[in-house]
């Protein structure tokens, strides 16, 4: 373990008399702020002498993990960030990449895991919230959010209370504020039963002259605070997020619930987007993680500024807030504005005119301090630079866990215990992980704005884009199970997968955003996941010209010491350049002809099968993955595509192969039809029908363009062929193969498909879920 | 056994944004009713059942609003009118 | 046709609306809920949305903002006002039109396409539609749930008042057409004197084949219609 | 003028569907209050405004829910506690 040297200090603070009513700093209430004796060290360093109470909580948020990524800095750096179409990589609010016609694209994910483990349904709306505000305060308009979720067994009423309270937040939020959802998953699993994963991404969209970062410019320039009014929630958000979950944790030890308010997120965004267009501003940030300590002073660091504030200008909530809670809370819908000198009135009548508040709070000062005052009276002076940049960042000892490895060398039980194959479909069609999702987005708003072209349901969601042929699609993607059995290869899976789901609607897959959520990092074994997820993040986006324009990372996901899968979600965009090219799931015609694109295999190893019809066992070798293979598979889907002859694709993911074509044969539910296909392949039945294989793709198309498709396909190197026809609904869903046959009615598919969520949680109202947010 | 009318009164927790409050007050304020100062919105719920007495009534009560009414981590609640109900 | 978008603070459809009308040839304008006047509008549309973030009561506070005023006096001149899902809730509210939309039976924000048939094409809002026309068209919303006293219902019914009312995908008024427990079903209605309308299901959001239906279309181009016939007369 | 702490309650009326309260029921049935018989929920509206007596206070709340408050059509209201706040 090495910690980085601490950059030039310009030099060192004043002195700062100690707060009267603060607390003593000792060495018992550092460690409460989860800084290490050495971290400790540091800080005294920097500042030349023992910090106040308020300066220990400032370094405290800013040091912690969501802040100053130490645990992960050094690994992320090894992750491809560029390419011709990057416009802003990581390190902005959002990345930005360029989409054509003079469009750009910002989009990020983010997580809300703590919070919506505490109260789901505020945790979840907040966590919308504050990924909004990232992509607006770049300029973009927001277009398009995704919700990625993981919960444990839903047969627990903790976890369904858990499951329908964040999902009510998650759309309440986004529906006020009037941004459709498009897309994004969920997974249940045992091992996030403590501690339940909310990661939601946010896309927007805006022309390329229309973007503005997080900066504040101009000594002298006014500092304004902007939008809701400051109250003590979340305090210490940052550090709470930074720690494991404990179940006995004391209560009041917690920060206090952040509140959403998406109808006051409605009037920042048209009044921040107005304000940004309006010339009489030079930076905008949001106040999130760390709230307005860290919009401060990352908008002074990227300036190479500093900046005073004076916390008794701040507009609060509650009367007698001190510095340190004015400066540390994370209530929302708030964000930091440095607006030109002389334009104060002005930027007042843009927030006036959306019935908002903006009051100036501070300055931008050429010292590099930031200083915080009380009514005049110096309560902290850090220097800005060591407070954004000197957080130490480790590079830990990574040892995989004995027990993974045994688990991924075990020999598989499938084989002896076959259900009947039929069953076994019917069965895993009303998994809660493959059932349809429509329980999720039917209470999302998916059509508002007028621009959804791909609702959620399908592969991957797209919008387009007005007044041009464009559209952009979005999918978030990743299998625990995979990731925890070999991260390397999971995480490589998850990218692949993402890039699939693209191409599968027709879109050119063009950039990631990540959401790393792991558990303690300083635990070897932990450390190890994460240090080889960022790796095959890293191989399969340079494999696929995916480079990473930022990201968020979660770790100390962990409840009890016991640590989730780790889950590294891909939040990937596309292209579409010309919304002719669009593509379903759905097969369209009985009569149409079933195309495979890539092989099968004899692989179950972190299967959805085995899971379910083996007492929940995760084990075996993860579905290896080819990237060289994947990307001539997304480039030969790509090209079929524009040939205008493809009916429907859909790649192939848990539940395998059987699962693919059920789900496209039940398309939305509309119009189901049925399937009649026999797979030569020697293979054992499970593997063959469920098992999950990389880089498939089932196509469709009308019988006299089957030979042109192949064509495409073998012009591209990738092994297809045709394995079947499309069949009337009541021909029923029939896969022969391996010496045996699957036969279900389409009815009992829909049925177990659409309902199997439903049925789960409406019928059973556990405290729950019937408890109500809304008055 | 006898039939008891119950109040509950379920309020977002002090400290606790209360945006629906705020909205409220602020329309007030445009209606003309300046001298409002502070708004505050929950639940009122209205629960009649059978119990032994009122004493049992309320023990019922403020059970259910610990189980399923109020929301620990962001409510309060109080049980505040136990009435026996006309035969 | 000048038609004029009403701007709430939460309104988020009003940007859909106003393309919508544009979409048919209509000259769109916004207007501010704060601002007087209607600007000469033809016809004045309140978009869905969330104003006022819907606390207290969907279009409760937003009933009162001074636009408003000049609404209800344009309507009460026979001016065609047009109030879609908020806009619906709004109108209700400032009493324009009959009855009050409360929470979905599921006590869930419903986003679905869904099926109306069209009860009535005799009106400025239905006139491109065939009678008995099934629609499919998307729905968002939490409170579209429509009720009325018996009285004002059986007026509403009696008067002929109702537009559009949900159906299954046949066409039939049974349970499971109905999807958030709306009094006879009713999805959108129009008042007595037949200038103006409220729904709950977003026609401006089924406005062409790559957003899924255009059978929204028919209502902002009977509107068209009608308007230029009565300017032509 | 004097502050005072008013507390409203508008609950649905009578008649007409209560969606939320029937899912109450039913959450409270299913975890075992076999006893209970009517659940309606309302809105619990908490306001503190200044006035000259506690007269003029319940005049004002009065007209604050006939104006905005309670919808005539599907709602009832009352305001049930009218109290001198300590200065
Ligand atoms: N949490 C969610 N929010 C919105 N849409 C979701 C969610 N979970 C799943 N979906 C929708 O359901 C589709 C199917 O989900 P999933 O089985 O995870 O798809 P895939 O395997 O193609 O990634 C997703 O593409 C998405 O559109
Ligand atoms: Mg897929």
């Amino acid at each position: 373990m090495t910690a980085l040297n601490v950059p030039g200090t310009p030099r060192l603070p004043a002195a700062v008399d100690p707060r009267p009513g603060d607390p003593e700093v000792t060495d018992e209430v550092v460690a409460d702020h989860g800084l290490s004796p050495d971290e400790y060290t540091k800080v005294k360093a920097i500042m030349g002498r023992t910090p106040t109470w308020t300066e220990l909580g400032v370094f405290s948020a800013m040091w912690s993990e969501h802040c100053g990524y130490k645990n992960s800095k050094r690994l992320l750096k090894t992750l491809p960030t560029q390419a011709p179409w990057v416009i802003k990589g990581p390190g902005e609010n959002a990345g930005v990449i360029d989409v054509g016609d003079g469009y750009a694209l910002a989009f990020k994910i983010e997580s809300h895991n703590h919070p919506s483990a505490v109260e789901p349904y505020q945790g979840a709306a907040t966590g919308v919230g504050g990924i909004l505000r990232d992509i607006f305060t770049m300029g973009a308009r927001p277009i398009a959010v995704l919700d990625s979720l993981r919960f444990g067994d839903l047969r627990s009423p903790r976890v369904r209370y858990l499951f329908g309270g964040v999902v009510k937040g998650v759309g309440d939020y986004g529906n006020c504020v009037g941004i459709p959802n498009i897309g994004g998953e969920v997974m249940f699993d045992a091992a996030y039963e403590g501690n339940p994963l909310v990661n939601a991404m946010c896309l927007g969209l805006m022309k390329h002259e229309d973007l503005i970062t997080g900066v504040a410019e101009g000594v002298g320039n006014p500092l304004m605070a902007v939008g809701a009014r400051t109250g003590r929630d979340g305090i210490h958000g940052a550090t709470f997020a930074s720690e494991e979950l404990s179940e006995d944790a004391d209560e009041s030890s917690r920060p206090m619930v952040q509140v959403g308010d998406p109808f006051t997120e409605k009037l920042l965004l048209e009044a921040s987007l107005e304000l940004i267009a309006s010339g009489h501003i030079t930076g905008i940030q949001d106040m999130g993680a760390a709230g307005l300590t860290s919009s401060a002073t990352e908008m002074a660091g990227r300036a190479g500024n500093g900046v005073e504030i004076d916390t008794a200008l701040v507009p609060v909530r509650e009367v007698g807030m001190t510095p340190y809670e004015i400066l540390l809370s994370e209530s929302q819908e708030r964000m930091l504005v440095t607006a030109k000198a002389g334009h104060e009135d002005d930027v007042r009548a843009i927030l006036e005119k959306w019935e908002l508040e903006a009051e100036v709070v501070g300055r931008v000062t050429d010292d590099g301090m930031f200083r915080v005052k009380e009514n005049g009276v110096t309560v902290a002076e850090i220097p800005n630079v060591p407070l954004t940049e000197a957080c130490p960042t480790y590079e830990r000892e990574g040892i995989e866990a004995l027990e993974v490895a045994e688990l991924r060398d075990r020999e598989l039980p499938v084989r002896d215990t076959l259900p009947d194959p039929s069953l076994a479909l019917l069965d895993l069609i009303r998994s809660p992980n493959i059932a349809s999702k429509r329980w999720i987005f039917g209470q999302y708003d998916t059509t508002v704005r007028t621009a959804t072209v791909r609702r959620p349901g399908g592969d991957a969601g797209a919008v387009r884009i007005r007044g041009t042929k464009r559209a952009v699609a979005a999918t978030t993607d990743c299998n625990g199970r995979y990731v925890y059995l070999d991260p390397r290869n999971g995480a490589r899976a998850a990218v692949a997968e993402a890039a699939r789901n693209l191409v599968c609607v027709g879109a050119l897959p063009t950039a990631i955003t990540n959401n790393l959520n792991f558990g303690n990092p300083l635990k070897p074994h932990i450390y190890y996941q994460l240090r080889e997820a960022v790796r095959g993040i890293g191989e399969a986006c340079r494999a696929f010209e995916t480079p990473v324009t930022g990201g968020n990372v979660s770790l100390f996901n962990e409840t009890d010491g016991k640590a989730i899968h780790p889950t590294p979600v891909i939040g990937m965009v596309g292209v579409i350049d010309d919304v002719a090219h669009l593509t379903g799931h759905a097969f369209r015609e009985a009569g149409d002809a079933i195309l495979q694109l890539g092989d099968n295999t004899d692989e179950m190893g972190g299967s959805e099968y085995l899971y379910r019809f083996h007492g929940g066992l995760v084990a075996g070798h993860p579905p290896s993955v080819d990237l060289l293979a994947e990307r001539s598979l997304q480039q030969a889907v790509l090209a079929m595509i524009h040939t205008g002859l493809v009916h429907s694709a859909h790649d192939c993911a848990e539940g395998g192969l059987a699962v693919a074509l059920a789900e496209s044969a039940l398309g939305e539910g509309d119009d189901p039809l049925g399937v009649d296909v026999e797979l030569p392949d020697a293979l054992p039945a499970p593997a063959l029908f469920f098992g999950e294989a990389q880089g498939r793709v089932v196509v469709s198309c009308a019988e006299a363009d089957v030979d042109r498709l192949l064509e495409v396909a073998a012009d591209h190197g990738v092994p297809a062929r045709r394995i079947g026809s499309v069949a009337p609904a009541s021909a029923g869903v029939r896969i022969r193969g391996a010496g045996t046959e699957i036969f279900c009615r389409t009815a009992s598919l829909a049925d177990g498909y659409f309902n199997a969520l439903s049925s789960i949680m409406d019928a059973a109202p556990a405290a729950a879920t019937a408890r109500d947010h809304t008055a | 056994m006898s039939r008891y009318r119950i109040e509950i009164r379920v309020t977002p927790r002090k400290g606790i944004l209360d945006p629906q409050g705020k909205a409220i007050h602020h329309a007030l304020h445009s209606l003309g009713w300046a001298q409002v100062d502070d708004v505050r919105v929950g639940k009122a719920i209205h629960v009649e059942l059978d119990a032994d007495d009122a004493g049992a009534a309320r023990d019922e009560a403020e059970a259910m609003c610990r189980k399923l009414l109020a929301n620990p981590v962001t409510e309060d609640f109080e049980v505040y009118q136990v009435e026996e109900a006309g035969a | 046709m000048k038609a004029a978008v009403v701007t709430f603070p939460g309104s988020n459809c009003d940007y859909d609306l106003y393309k919508a009308v544009q979409d048919v040839g209509a000259e769109a304008r916004f207007l501010w809920h704060r601002d007087r006047g209607l600007d000469d509008a033809d016809v004045v549309l309140l978009s869905g949305g969330f104003s006022y973030g819907d606390y207290l009561r969907a279009g409760a506070i937003a009933r009162f903002s001074p636009i408003m005023d000049d609404v209800v006096a344009f309507a009460k001149a026979g001016g065609p006002v047009v109030g879609i899902c908020n806009g619906f809730q709004i109108l209700c509210e400032a009493g324009l039109l009959p009855g009050a939309l409360i929470r979905n039976a599921s006590l869930k924000f419903q986003s679905e396409s869904v099926w109306m048939r069209v009860e009535r094409t005799d009106t400025l809002f239905t006139r491109d539609y065939a009678a008995g026309q099934r629609l499919r068209i998307p729905m968002a919303h939490a409170e579209g749930n429509f009720r009325a006293d018996p009285e004002t219902l059986k007026r509403i019914e009696g008067e002929n008042c109702v537009l559009f009312r949900y159906v299954d995908r046949h066409g039939g008024a049974s349970p499971e057409g109905n999807p958030n427990g709306s009094m006879n079903h009713i999805a959108g209605i129009v008042n007595e004197a037949g200038n103006v309308m409220g729904m709950m299901p977003h026609p401006e959001r089924a406005m062409e084949a790559v957003l899924g239906s255009t059978d929204g279309r028919g209502l902002f181009t009977s509107l068209m219609g009608a308007l230029a016939a009565g300017s032509a007369a």
